[in-house]
């Protein structure tokens, strides 16, 4: 199945891109693409744990499963204000 | 809309008080020329916009519904800012003020908390990273109260394996 | 001159903030159409206007000490205000939020406690009340926290007989 | 001696009047002046003790002597803001 990746602020510095499509097996849950992404991108495993993601603009606990279609950021601590 | 690129026209925001309101509290955050000792000529703030349109529809409804009686308004900008412009406003009004100050104190929290934005600080040669405070621990979990609470069925009816 | 009998302006008493300040919290207090379940057509203002402007500056000055770094603004309206008209505003600079709020929050309560300004509450029918909540205990000792420290000379030479 | 004495809110109501001189004896301290007055407007006497006063545009205790010229306000419980 194909889902969506956004990255943000250092998060998009360190992927050197914005987003991307990414094929997964069904059955992966949100956890499980972090850890393909963190062997990808080095800077990510500064993180001893995950970061706060969000699958379709909602924050997800790590164990949820991803759908076919989903949008999936993992998002660095956030700043606003 | 609560994301916005142009200037923050704080006259035009202030919206006229219902008649059953006694107090006003207006929080505006600007961006200073320093941070921590380190001198900033502007900040780059980045929204994951979608999300954080929903995240501040988050905050307004949780504080309305923890401070019934207030009405909020929230206001937040995105790009480049230099010293001095507003940065995100917060108009709460209220019968009294007790609770305007309280819900436009929360308000201004649960957004710093919760709504995915991120600011860079630059510095004088150009350079400058992006600040990162540490993640509060129910958001690391995926969990958060204010999407838990009143919109996020999903994460309610899944129990953790 | 912190007393005005025109209208106040908020977007003139907006101040710009100075480069180093982060924050601002406006709290603007406005004619509500009850009080405590009575209909409120209009409120008369009065003022010991001389004696209101020094207690105002007494306000500035303790709050300034209080929360260091703070700049901070009050006007007072007197007269005849109708519902939605603000009575009040104080407009509070600072480089970090919690001191923003703070002291915000201080110099209202300050105001109402010890600056002589009274207000009547009209009726539908024209006829109102002064209203006439309890003097701090302080003050009835004809002590001003505020102007016993700064500004009462007087005062703190003289022990009570 | 000559003070002057100002009347706001209830108390101008009260008084019907918002100032007046009074001539006092030397020596007349604020709590007196306050027990002359409240002889005079029976209103007052709803007050069982000395609302706050000022002397010159500050709060003064009420065993603060008066002195020739000295402006003095009773104030009713204040209620700005």
């Amino acid at each position: 199945m194909r889902v969506r990746v956004l990255y943000f602020a250092s998060f998009r510095d360190a992927a050197g891109r914005a987003e991307e499509d990414r094929e997964v097996p069904p059955g992966t849950r949100i956890l499980d693409l972090w850890e393909i992404l963190s062997r990808e991108i080095p800077a990510f495993s500064r993180f001893r744990e995950m970061p706060p993601a969000a699958v379709n603009r909602l924050y997800q606990p790590s164990y949820v499963p991803l759908e076919d279609g989903d949008e999936v950021a993992y998002l660095p601590p956030v700043a606003g204000g | 809309m609560y994301l916005t690129d142009q200037p923050i026209d704080l006259a035009a925001f202030f919206a006229a008080p219902r008649p059953s309101d006694g107090a006003v509290c207006l929080f505006v955050g600007v961006v200073r020329n320093e941070s921590e000792g380190r001198e900033t000529v502007a900040i780059e703030y980045q929204a994951y916009e979608e999300m954080a349109e929903s995240e501040i529809a988050h905050v307004v409804a949780s504080v309305s519904q923890e401070w019934p009686g207030t009405s909020v308004r929230i206001t937040h900008r995105v790009g480049r800012l230099s010293i001095g412009e507003p940065s995100v406003a917060i108009l709460v009004t209220a019968p009294h003020r007790d609770t305007a100050f309280a819900a436009c104190r929360l308000a201004i929290e649960w957004l710093k908390e919760y709504v995915p934005i991120w600011k860079r600080e630059i510095r004088p040669d150009g350079t400058g990273d992006w600040v990162e405070p540490r993640s509060p621990s129910l958001l690391s979990e995926g969990r958060s109260p204010l999407s838990d609470t009143l919109f996020n069925p999903k994460w309610r009816q899944e129990d953790p394996p």
